[in-house]
Order: structure tokens, then sequence, then C-alpha cells
């Protein structure tokens, strides 16, 4: 603190360059691999880790205000916001990262470097040598947070109203958008046990991983022939494809047993049957892939 | 303050236009007879301009004058000269009928849903076309003006996209793309010289600081408002160019024998001789009024397009195969005798021209409604389709005849006096123009006997042998038009009244003397 | 008397109004009707004539104006009439010849169920003759000289069904409108030299212009006198022309409407006088026409075609005589109205001949007709002797005016004239000793036509025969009259002028000249048709004669090149303006359309394909902002 | 070290964060992305604030975490209702504003 408060000449402190430069790269490398991570929730994550850096700089910058709340609404709230719609939308749904749009990707990067070589060579044009520091501005104060109130409810504190009104207003947004309208009447529980009875499933359905050698919710559960049925698996899942399907699994174990067995009684004529066992189940395979598509 | 009677002859046929367009669906015969009654109207109202103005008078008589949008300096002026009277009486005297013509042109083929209104909508439409011209005639605003001159496009793009000829070649779909293609064409064709137009009419305010024709005119006059010659010459050719469009001149023609072709008859005759006309007004009352000098600059190119337009017209009507595409090329044709009577810049060219205006407005409608009485009998509008119309129709024959007669401007019918008159004045200004034009008349003959020959004489071809003659509604169009056009064959002298001193007061504002005749000039 | 001018054009036209007007039930009396008004105007006209013989030789001009037709700023015409012993010869000509042939229609179109439009349209031509023959102004002038295109458009045209007919009236009408045009340009150059087109005033005027302008007026009007009076090079519609009604040809295309152009030159002679140059042109196309419209006469088979040609080549007589200027005006006139006489009678007849004929026109196909048809015979032979010349008739004492006053031209120019004129008589004789030959000598040769119906050759009705008789007796006497005593020539003297010239031949030189080559003329015939029987179908012929029988190849040329060439033109026009002048418009607005089609490609809907181009917009600002600065 | 350094840093990062935007198709990383370069910009005001050495960049910056708040509220809140819809959360899958 005592080094922010002197540093009003054109350099800082050693210790503030050590820090820049070793955060610094984590940043950039957060960031990087925010916009790479093959899975949201990675890039989340390494988003997270670039802005608690931040943080960290904005204290070293004299802003312990914003620091703090850096940390606490940003990394804590507006992240972990991502991370709950990151798990709604689906954990697992990773995106490829092969890119449809033709020369997008050419584009995007050419314009990205010329931004960036543009912006960095108009930083340096600018003639910013020497700087002020935060010091005095932090003590007339009598500290960076009252410094910042007295701001806030003195100059800005119209703006600040206006931005109260838009978090109002943003929350009732996001629950009218993600508030689903019912459309028809709620279906009683006789109804719904009338309609049970009705279907063809009057038992309760199989839950998943019976006959399967996997206790996981979105592994179908195989039939006595080794299929695996899709009943078993949870309607949410199986409407986001989120099926994963173990049936080749088994059914290449299920060959290693007949091959041993077959060793040991010394069956040659055995390959056919497994020729034939193994196409069914590259077929299978392929049906289980066609469906999580 | 007097009885606003200018106001009124526009007022009728807009409030004309509105309570047609209110009328139920079931009431569709009632629609018609409320449209002929506003129309007939609209015709008094036009009889009683035409009395109450003196030739003798003002300049600008039966004044109305109100502000209109103050900021911009743009009023509500009124007034008509001597070449206005004459066109609204034009106007005012056509439509009825074009109403009484397009009688059955716009009744629902079947009956789609009850709330279907076509017929309604075609009267208020025609109606409303009426208003605007006649409106544009009398306006003395050069904005108010532009406003109707570009109004006046909606109706139309409407009469002429929503209405087609039934009597055509291919099958309906094929009839629609090529009617919407010629509404289109004819909007595109006219927004673009409007458009243009408006950036002229905007330069004028700039320049003259007022949008009222006579004080620019008689700051022009008394010298307070200098223009410079090149600034002059760009507003010049900016209106110029929407009138050309409008007239239609060459190279600017194309899209007049599409529109009149896929136009229902009446239609047609609405845009040839009624709505065009102000583009041949607007160039005599705007172009030499407001910019002498720019006029009498480009005098010589627009004479070349003018004898273009004369020639490459003629020869165009004679090569078409349908008929009313070839009417529409002998309009382009007589247009370019109106605008080269215009530019002759003498008496004789720009009282005929104004002569010519009105004389083709009643030939060409006389023509194109008997043709279009003929098309609907036969289904078709190809010349090839018909022969020997005269042995089974023959009062349809001679009709047809007249009309032509008077196209190629027999002497006894009115355009032979406004034609002999654009030539004479062609002539005395510029000899060589003058004779070139007079092959024009050569070549109308051609056209239009080529036109009856193939279609009214010979043996009686197929689908021709069974057609009525003319019924007492046709009659009731062709003969009047008829009469008309023999009256001011014979006596022209009403209309070159109100016509001349108005023509004096264009030639002084152009500065122009009639060439004298050699024997004098002698002396 | 004044006020009966405007009579003598109302009567015939308020005679075509109500009969075109009225309707089918005027069908039974119509013809009646047309006749009644044309002799009520011949009557009027006689009035007017005997008045006009009751007061002095220099007090006959009579003027009546009616109203001011176009009153524009320095351009006055005016609806009025002048009556003077010009004006008034054609009146008695064109109203009492009218009637006549009236008269002979009643009979020839009985059988024709539009005969009550017939006689209207007859009406409406003697209407629109009238007034181009009294008219004091060439725009009055002019609106007549059109009228009797229309009318004889209508007329010969009158059986539409036929194509040939229509388009023979179309033909007419176009090569008139031909001629029309320099009659307007004429008119044009007369208001911006005189500064007026009324005859009185123009005429004065003449004195106080430069040459050159009169030459072009006098050119201009002769390019319409050869429009409406078939002479070279217009003279292609008379022809076809025959294909109106007998009665038509006889009026219209013989005696009245085909003369208009002599009538103008004649009228305009104060121009012409002081325009040298351009009466030699007038000559040279009346002694031109006067070969080719013989030419053409000898070849033809077609009764009425070979009239024609022989029209045409008495009409180059008179328009020769009329460029010979004072000399001949009056010779021109003369020869007009007895040639009025014969020439209607020759054509009625041979309308007669085709009556009984079964409407057959082909020369080759009578034979002997004259023991059939004595009536026709007698009239039709006595106007043949007429036109040939022969003494004492008519036609003797005109023509032979005609070829002194050529030879009374002087210089080398009188004696091509004379030679010309000696030689066209030459030829008429042969080719109307043809005609008569074919038609009325020999044996018969007539056979059974298509349906197998014989023709029954039989005399006309008296309706016809009459008007036969009429103008024979004036193709007789009409000659002898005017010219003993040099009548005529007193009678048209004030208004035409006159002057003798210098003959280098004495008359009767002029005239044992014209007897030789009369002679001659018919002897060849005589050899050629009459001592040995005629073939029906023609023998192919000389190369003189083949192009004749064509109309000397001027058709072909005018198919060639004007016909053909105008269609060319045309349709390539069409095709101009549907490719290039709509193609320039079409095409910027295709290519507009092109290029917004592609542009909307880049509209792709991707949003992130939006975020380049904002942030490809962002960099470019940047660098903007930094290039600004850095300058 | 100089202070510019933390703009040479946050450009950088707004660069990433921009490029980030263009190439994903996720449309809750496309999010990322952007919170990313509302995070530089922040930097930046911050490090202006201490060379300015007054503390209304610091203001903005905060003013700037609060908007973006309420911009991530609404935007997952859209991309959740569109992922409903649609059961995808590409950016590519919505392209109906052409045309």
């Amino acid at each position: 603190m005592t080094s922010g408060l002197a540093a009003a000449a054109t350099l800082t402190s050693t210790g503030e360059a050590v820090q820049f430069w070793l955060l610094g790269t984590v940043a950039v490398v957060g960031a990087l691999a925010t916009v790479l991570m093959k899975k949201a929730v990675h890039s989340a994550l390494s988003l997270a880790g670039t802005m608690i850096v931040l943080a960290v700089f904005y204290l070293a910058n004299g802003a312990y205000f914003l620091g703090i709340v850096q940390v606490v609404v940003y990394t804590g709230a507006i992240m972990m916001l991502f991370l709950f719609v990151v798990m709604l939308v689906g954990v697992t749904a990773a995106d490829s990262l092969k890119e449809t749009l033709k020369g997008q990707r050419w584009l995007a990067a050419a314009c990205g470097l010329g931004f960036g070589i543009l912006l960095i060579a108009g930083i340096g044009q600018a003639s910013l040598s020497s700087f002020n520091g935060l010091g005095a501005a932090n003590a007339r104060h009598g500290g960076n947070v009252e410094g910042l109130a007295n701001l806030i409810f003195t100059k800005y504190v119209f703006a600040f109203e206006i931005t109260g009104a838009l978090l109002i207003t943003a929350t009732v947004g996001a629950m009218l958008l993600t508030h689903r309208e019912r459309t028809e009447r709620a279906k009683s529980q006789r109804e719904m046990s009338q309609e049970r009875v009705r279907s063809s499933h009057l038992p309760p359905l199989p839950a998943p991983g019976v006959y399967a050698r996997h206790n996981a919710v979105d592994i179908a559960g195989l039939l006595p022939d080794g299929t695996p049925s899709e009943l078993t698996v949870m309607q949410t899942l199986r409407r986001r494809g989120q099926i994963r399907d173990v049936s080749d699994e088994s059914l290449a174990d299920l060959k290693a047993l007949e091959q041993r067995s077959g060793e040991r009684l010394g069956r040659d004529r055995a390959d056919d049957g497994l020729a034939k066992n193994d196409s069914a189940g590259k077929d299978l395979a392929e049906d289980g892939e066609e469906v999580a598509k | 303050m007097s009885f606003p009677l200018l106001t009124a002859t526009a007022a009728l046929p807009a409030i004309g236009a509105i309570v047609t367009a209110a009328v139920p669906a079931a009431q569709r015969t009632a629609a018609k007879w409320l449209a002929l009654f506003f129309s007939l109207g609209t015709l008094v109202l036009a009889g009683i301009v035409f009395v109450r103005f003196e030739p003798g008078g003002d300049r600008y008589q039966l004044t109305e004058s109100h502000a209109w949008i103050a900021d911009f300096g743009v009023r509500y002026e009124l007034g008509v000269d001597g070449i206005g009277v004459a066109l609204l009486a034009l106007t005012a005297l056509l439509i009825p009928f074009v109403i009484l013509a397009g009688w059955h042109d716009a009744d629902p083929l079947e009956t789609k849903s009850s709330r279907w209104r076509p017929t309604q909508g075609f009267f208020a439409l025609i109606l409303m076309v009426e208003a605007m011209v006649i409106l544009s005639f009398e306006a003395t605003d050069v904005f108010l003006f532009y406003i109707l001159f570009e109004a006046m496009l909606i109706p139309m793009y409407f009469l002429i996209g929503g209405f087609g000829d039934r009597a055509h070649a291919g099958t309906d779909e094929n009839a629609a793309a090529q009617r919407s293609y010629a509404a289109v064409k004819f909007l595109l064709y006219n927004l673009a010289g409007g458009l243009i137009m408006l950036a002229a009419v905007i330069g004028l305010y700039v320049v003259a600081g007022s949008f009222s024709l006579s004080e620019i005119a008689e700051a022009r006059a008394n010298g307070s408002l200098e223009m410079a010659s090149s600034t002059e010459r760009w507003l010049f050719l900016g209106f110029f160019f929407a009138f050309a469009v409008k007239a239609p001149l060459w190279p600017l023609h194309t899209w007049l024998p599409n529109a009149m072709g896929e136009a229902t008859t009446p239609v047609a005759v609405l845009i040839t001789a009624v709505v065009d006309k102000v583009g041949t007004f607007a160039m005599l009352r705007f172009c030499l009024q407001l910019f002498p000098e720019a006029s009498k600059w480009a005098t010589p190119v627009i004479l070349v397009l003018a004898l273009i337009s004369i020639i490459y017209g003629a020869l165009l009507a004679v090569g078409q195969r349908d008929i009313k595409r070839l009417i529409a090329y002998a309009s382009i044709s007589h247009f370019g005798f109106i605008v080269l009577g215009i530019f002759a810049m003498t008496s004789q060219g720009q009282s005929g021209a104004t002569l010519y205006m009105v004389n083709h407005g009643l030939s060409t409608a006389a023509l194109m409604l008997v043709a279009g009485f003929l098309i609907t009998r036969r289904g078709s509008r190809l010349i090839a389709d018909y022969g020997g119309v005269q042995k089974v129709a023959p009062v349809l024959a001679g009709t047809f005849l007249i009309g032509g007669l008077a196209t190629l401007s027999l002497p006894g019918l009115a355009p032979f006096v406004s034609e002999f008159l654009v030539l004479v004045g062609a002539f005395s200004a510029y000899p060589v123009v003058g004779v070139i034009a007079t092959l024009g008349i050569v070549l109308a003959a051609l056209y239009v006997l080529v036109l009856y020959q193939r279609t009214m004489t010979g043996p009686v071809g197929e689908k021709i042998g069974g057609m009525p003659d003319l019924r007492v509604r046709e009659l009731a169009v062709a003969l009047p038009l008829i009469a008309v056009l023999i009256f001011l064959g014979v006596f022209p002298k009403p209309l070159t009244e109100v016509v001349n001193p108005a023509v004096q007061h264009t030639m002084q504002d152009v500065q122009k003397k009639d060439p004298q005749p050699e024997v004098e000039a002698a002396k | 008397m004044e006020n009966l001018i405007a009579l003598l054009v109302a009567a015939p036209l308020l005679g075509a109004a109500v009969l075109l007007c009225g309707g089918r039930r005027l069908d039974r009396a119509g013809h009646w009707i047309g006749t009644l008004f044309a002799a009520a105007s011949f009557v009027v006209g006689v009035v007017l004539f005997v008045d006009m013989l009751g007061r002095g030789a220099d007090d006959r001009t009579l003027h009546q104006k009616l109203f001011s037709w176009i009153p524009v700023e320095g351009f006055q015409a005016d609806v009025a009439f002048q009556l003077d012993q010009l004006s008034m010869t054609f009146v008695l000509l064109i109203t009492g010849v009218g009637t006549l042939i009236h008269i002979y229609s009643i009979g020839y179109m009985e059988h024709d169920e539009r005969r009550r439009r017939f006689f209207g349209y007859l009406n409406l031509f003697l209407a629109a003759m009238l007034i181009l023959v009294i008219a004091d102004n060439y725009l009055l002038l002019y609106v007549g000289w059109e009228g009797v295109g229309l009318a004889s458009y209508l007329l010969i045209g009158f059986w539409q069904h036929k194509p040939s007919a229509a388009t023979a009236a179309k033909k007419a009408f176009l090569v008139n409108r031909v001629g029309d045009m320099g009659l307007s340009i004429a008119i044009m150059l007369m208001f911006t030299t005189f500064g007026t087109f009324a005859f009185g005033p123009a005429f004065e005027a003449t004195g106080d212009t430069s040459e050159g302008k009169l030459t072009a007026i006098g050119l201009m009007l002769l390019l319409a006198a050869c429009g409406k009076s078939a002479q070279v090079p217009l003279q292609s519609w008379l022809g076809d022309a025959m294909e109106g009604p007998t009665p038509v040809s006889a009026l219209i295309h013989a005696a009245t409407m085909v003369t208009a152009g002599v009538y103008l030159i004649v009228r305009s002679g104060a121009i012409f006088n002081a325009a040298p140059d351009a009466q030699l042109v007038v000559v040279i196309v009346g002694a031109v026409t006067l070969l080719f419209g013989a030419i053409v006469g000898c070849a033809k088979d077609d009764i009425k075609k070979a009239l024609a040609g022989s029209t045409m080549s008495q009409i180059g007589y008179m328009i020769l005589a009329a460029g010979l200027g004072p000399i001949g005006y009056v010779f021109a006139i003369m020869h007009l109205v007895t040639h009025g006489f014969f020439k209607a009678g020759l054509f009625l007849g041979a309308g007669s001949v085709m009556h009984g004929m079964n409407d057959e026109v082909d020369m080759r196909k009578y034979g002997g007709l004259r023991k059939f048809m004595p009536v026709t015979f007698v009239t039709f032979g006595l106007g043949y002797l007429a036109i040939i010349g022969f003494p004492g008739l008519s036609g003797f004492f005109s023509k032979d005016m005609i070829i002194e006053a050529a030879f009374a031209k002087g210089g080398t120019e009188g004696w091509i004239l004379g030679c010309v004129t000696l030689l066209g008589a030459a030829i008429t004789a042969f080719y109307m000793t043809r005609v008569m030959l074919l038609t009325f000598f020999g044996e018969k040769r007539w056979q059974p036509d298509a349906e197998g119906h014989e023709p029954h050759p039989h005399e006309s009705p008296k309706s016809m025969t009459i008007p036969m008789i009429v103008l024979a007796f004036g193709s007789v006497f009409a000659g002898g009259f005017f010219s003993i005593g040099d009548r005529f020539m007193h009678w048209l003297e004030p208004v035409t002028g006159h002057d003798h010239g210098h003959a280098p031949v004495s008359a009767t030189t002029v005239t044992a000249a014209t007897m030789v080559v009369l002679v001659i003329g018919v002897a060849i015939a005589w050899t050629m048709y009459g001592r040995k029987p005629v073939p029906v179908v023609a023998p192919r012929g000389s190369l003189l004669t083949r192009a004749a029988r064509r109309d000397l190849l001027q058709d072909d040329f005018n198919h060639v090149v004007l016909v053909r060439g105008g269609e060319h033109l045309t349709r390539s026009l069409v095709y101009v303006d549907h490719t290039l002048v709509d193609g320039v418009v079409n095409g910027t607005a295709a290519s507009m359309g092109g290029l917004s089609g592609r542009l909307r490609k880049l509209q792709n809907g991707y949003a992130r394909s939006y975020a380049v181009s904002m942030f490809g917009g962002a960099a470019v600002l940047i660098a903007a902002t930094l290039l600004m600065r850095a300058v | 070290m100089n202070p510019v350094n933390y703009l040479y840093l946050a450009a950088l990062l707004f660069t990433i964060g921009a490029s980030g935007v263009l190439i994903r198709r996720n449309a809750i990383v496309v999010f990322m992305c952007i919170e990313l370069m509302l995070n530089a910009c922040n930097l930046t005001l911050v490090a202006f604030s201490r060379m300015h050495g007054n503390l209304d960049g610091q203001i903005i910056a905060f003013f700037t975490m609060v908007v973006a708040a309420a911009e991530v509220v609404v935007g997952l809140a859209i991309i959740v209702s569109l992922f409903r819809s649609r059961h995808s959360a590409s950016v590519d899958d919505a392209s109906l504003m052409k045309l």
C-alpha cells in the first residue's frame, strides 16, 4: 500500500513488476484457455482464473474496492451464474471447434491480429510515460472506498440510481425470459395415473443400469440380448441426447468371453459366429451414435 | 372571398373517389353510376371555369392562395392560364368517357368473396387520378405541383398493376407477371424522373427562396433574381428530365408501350391522354417560365430528341403486332410533335402544341377506346387475330376509322389543326426540322391504315363472324368524342382564343419573337 | 350571289352526313338522296355560272368568307371561298360529271347491299373536291386535297372484303400522303416567305420574293401535284386504284380528282411564272409521265388498267401544258375538261362492259361485243375517237393545242417537248385502238368462269346508258365548242393569263403531223390486233412489254426499296427498342439487382459473421485515427 | 516497470476476447469472451485512474461491472430460453437475420 501511495513517478516497484509479469502471464494463458478450451466448463473456470488475476491487478493499482468487488461479484457471482447455465445446458456438450462459416476463422484471426497490433501501436504512441498515482485521491476522503462512495453519491448519483433501475429491469427481464407460461392445465394426479394405466408401460420403467455393468444415470441398461434400452434413461437426458452407450464395451467383453471359451474348447468353427456377432455389435454401436447425435 | 372554383373542380372528383370507394361490395352498379355522376359534375365545374375565364384578362385567373407549410414558404396556390384551362377542360371531358368505356372492365370475374370490391376501387382510383391531374394543371406553386406530380403515380400504379386487360395471349399467371412488370416499370421510370425533379425543386428553393411560380417568374423577369447560367441549366435539366419521362420523349419512352399494352383500355387512355399531358404541360409552364435561358440553350438537343421521337415512334408503330402497343408508339410519335411545338418557341408552335395536347387526348381516346371495344369482343390484342370486322360491325369499323383518321391528322378533324400549327411553328424557326417532322405525317398514315386494313378489311376472320356491333353505352362513348373531334377540327376558335394570350405570355418569358416572313423582312 | 358559294359544298356534305349517319333505314332511298344532293350542287353551280356570265370579265371573281378557322398570332387561316372562272370551270365539271356518275351508279351498284354508303362516299368526294377548287387559300385547299384523298381511299377500298382492294386503297392514300407532305411544306414555305397563304396576297407578294424560295415552293407544289395526279414518280397508285367500283374510276380517277394537280399548278401560276426552274421540272415530269403512262397503257390487258395508263398519260399532257406557263395554262384546263368528258365516258363504257360480262376485266376475254352492247359500243367509240384526237372531236382540239403550245415554248426545249407530245399522240392512238379492237371487234373469246357461269353480254340499263350518252355528247362537241372563236381562252384568260408564244412551225403543220402519227398508231394497232385473232392467254411479249405490264418495274422498285426496306427497318427498330433502348435501362436495373444479390450474400444471418465486420470496422477506425494523428 | 504495461495487457486480453467472440460458436463461451473484453476494459480504466490520480475511472469501471452483471443476467436468460426451444446453444443455429 505504501508503494502504491509512493508511486507518483514513472516507475513502479520491482515487486509489482514481478507480480505483473507472473500474474500477467497467468491472465493471458487463462484468456487463451477461455477461448480455446473445448468444453464450456473449462472455459468458465479459466475465465474465473483470469478474473481473479485481474482482481489482484486492481488491488495493485490502488483500486481496493474494485478488486474486492471483482472477486465477489465477478468471480463469485457472475462466473457462478455462468457455471449454473453451463450445467443447465449440459456440461458434457462439448463444442466442436471445427469452423462452419467459410473463411470466418481466417478473417477473425486477421482482424484480431490487426486490431491487437493497432491497439498496441496506439498505446505505444500515446505519451503515457508519467503518472500521478492514486495516493492523494484515495487519501482525500479517507480511503479508496470512501472516495468512491463520495463520488458515487454526489457526482454520479444519477448514474448510480439508473444502474439500480437497470439491475431491477434485468432481473425482471431474466425472469420473464426464462419463465415458461403454462399453455395447458396441469394434469391432476388422477389423470396422470389414468394415463399411465392406459399406456404400454404400466409397471415402473426399468432403472438405469439394469443388466448393465454401470450404474451411471446416463447409461442405458441392457436388455437380456445385450442391446441397450433407452427407456431406462431419464427423459431429460434422452432429449438432450446425452446417453452414453456402453453396449459395444459389453459386446466386446462378450466377444472376449466367447473367444476364451472357444480357445478352451478348441472350437475352430466359432469364427463364423464371432464374425457375425462382431458385425452386429458394430451396427449397434453405430446406431447408438446416430441416436446420440 | 369568392367561391374557390378551382379547388372545387379538384375536390369534387376526390370526394367522388372516397364516396365510390365506400360503396358496399354488393352495390357495384351504384358505384359506377356514382363515379359517372361525379365525373359529370366535375365536367360541369370545368365548363364553368372555361366560361368564367377571360382570355384577355390576367395571366392567372381564378387564383386562390393559402399558407400551407409556412416554414418553407410552401403555399397552396392555384390559378389557371389559358393552357391550364384547355387541359383542365380536356381532363374533365375525357374522364366520363373513360368511366363509361370501362363500365365492365373491373367487374369481378367470379365472386370470390362478398367483401371483394374491385369495381369500387377501379372507379375510385380513376376519380382520384382525375382530381390530382386537375389540381396539377391548376397549381402555381412548384412544390404543390411536385407533390401532385408524384402522388399521381400511386393510383396509376394500382390501376395498371391491379386491373389488367383481360384480353391477353398467355396464361393468367403470365399476364399477371407482365402486368406487374409494366406497373413496376411505369412506377420506376416516373419515380426516377420525379426524384431528379425533387432535387431540382429543392435547388430552385435554395436559389430563389420561394416556391411560388409567379414570384419566381416575376423576380426573374425584373432581374431581381439572378441565376448563374450553369445553375439554371442544371435546374432546367432536373425539371425537364422528369417531364420528358412523363411525356414520354425518346429514349425514355419504353415504359409507355408496356403500361398501355397491359392496362385496360380506359386506363391506357388515362395514361396517354390525361396523365402524360401533365409532362408536356409542365414543360410549357415550368421549364420555359422558370428557366428561359436554359430552355433556349437546350433547344437544339430537345428538338432532335423530339424529331427522333416522331420518326422513331411512328416506325415502331408500323412494326407492332399488338393493337394497343401500336397506339402507344403512335402516341410517342405525337408527343414528339408536342415537344417540338413547345421548343420551336414560336407562337404557332406553342399554340399548336397546346391544341395538340387537347386534340391528341381526344383522338387517342377515340381510337383507343374503340379499339378496346374491339379487343373485348374478340379477346385478343394481336392484329393478326382480326380481319373483316368492317363486314360484321360496320359502325365499330367506322368509328375506329374516324379515330384513326384523327390520329393521322386528317384535315377537318381536330388534330390536323394542331399538327399543322406545330409544323408551321417548327418550320418557321427551324426549316430543316420542320421538313423532317413532316415525314411523320406520312408514317402516321402508314401505321393507321395498315392497322385498319389488317383488322377491319379483307375476308371475315376466325371468331369475328358473330361479333356484335357497338352497343348503346359504347356509342355514347364514341360518338360524342367524334363530334368533339369534328367540331374542334372545323371551329377551333374557342380553344385558340383561350390559348393564344397564354402563349404570348410564354413567348415574352422566353423573350422570343416569331420570325418575320421574308417579304416583310425585306421591306 | 356570294352566299350561294357555300351552298355548293354544303349540299353534298349534307348528303354525305345524312347517308353515312342515317343508318339502314335509308338503304332503300339512299341512292336517290345522294343523287339529289349532287344534282342540287350542280344546279347551284349553274345558277352561279349564269350569274357570272352576266358580269364583266374583270368582275367575275366572287369571295365568301364564312368564319375564321385557325386564328393564331400571325397565322390566320379562314374558311373562305373564292369563285372565279377557273374555279367555275371545275365546279361545273365536278358537279356535272359527278351528277351523271351518281345516276350511272344507281344502276351499276344496284345489287350491292352497301349502295347507300357508296353514295355517301360519292357525296363526300364531291364536297371535298368542291372545297379544293373553291378555297381561297392553300390551307383550305389542303383540306379539300386530303378530303378527296380520303374519299378516294374509301371508294377504292369500297369492296373491302377483297384484300387487293383494301391494299390498293391504302397504297393510294399513302402515296398521296407523300404528295400531301409536299403541299404542306409548300404552305409552310409560303407562310414563312409571304406571311400568308391566301391566294390573292400570296400571289401579289411573289414579286418581292427571291427566286430560290419560289422555286422551292413550286417544286413542293409539284410534288403534291405528282401525288394527286399520279405523275412520275408518284404514279404507282393509280393502276391499283382500279380496284374500286368503275364509277369511282370514272369520276375520281379519270375526270376530277386526279386532275387536281393540274388545277394546283395552274392556280399557282403566279408562283411558277416567277420560278422558271420549277416550271422546267414540271414540264419534264409531265413529259415523262406522258410517255410512261402511254407505254403502260399499251401493255395492260385489264381494260381499266389500260385506261388508267391512258389517264396518267393524258394528265401528263396537262401537266406539261401547265408547266409551259401562260402559253399552256388555258390548254391544260381545256384538255382537262374535254378529258373529263371522254375519259369518264370511256370508263363508264368499260364499266358497262364489265357489268355485262360478270365483272370480267381481262380484254383478252372480250371480243366482238359491239353486237351485244350497241349503245356502249357507240358511246365508247365516240370517246375513243375523241381521245385519239380524231378531227372534229373534243380531243382533237385540246390535244392539238397542247402540242402546238409545246412547240411554241421555243428553242430546243420546244422541239423536244413537241416531239414527245407527238410521240405520245401516236402511242395514244395505238393503245386506244388496241382497247377498242380487243373489246368490241374480233371473235368472241369469253369462257365460263370458275363456277361454270357463261357470261351473257347484254346492254346496261337506262340509268347507265343515259350518262354515257351525255358524256359521249360532251366528248364530241365540247372541244369544238370551246375552240371556236377561242371561247375558252377568253373565259379563262383573266385568271390565268395567256401568251401565244413563238411557234417555230405553223399550226397547220402541227395538225398535219398529228394526223400522220395518229394514222400510224392506229395502223400498227390494226396490224397487231385487228387482222389476226387475239390469243386469250397473253403471249410472253418483249422485254419492254413485260416491263410495261409491271408498270415499268416502278412498283417492283417501290416494293424492294420502300416496302421491304421499310419492313426491315421497322423490324430492326422494334428489336433495337426492345434490346437496346429498353435494354440499357433493364440492364442497369439488372446489374443493380445482381450487385445487391451479391451484397445480400454477405448478409448471411450469422451473428459471428456480422461481428467480424464490426470488429474489422473497429480496427479500420483505429487505423484511421492513428493515421490522422500521424498525419 | 512502467504501468503502461497494464494497458498492453488489457489490449491483449481484449483482442483475445474479441477473437473468441468471432471464433466460438457456443453462446455461453461467446458470452464469457465478452466478459473478458469487459474486464480488459476495466483494467484499462483502473490503470488510467491511477495514472490520472483520480477515482472517476474506477467509478466507471464499477458501473461497467454493474452493467455487465445486468447484461449477463439477461443474456444468460436468453441463452437458456433459446436452448429450451432449440436444444442447442450454438450461435450459428440462430441465423434468421438474413433476408
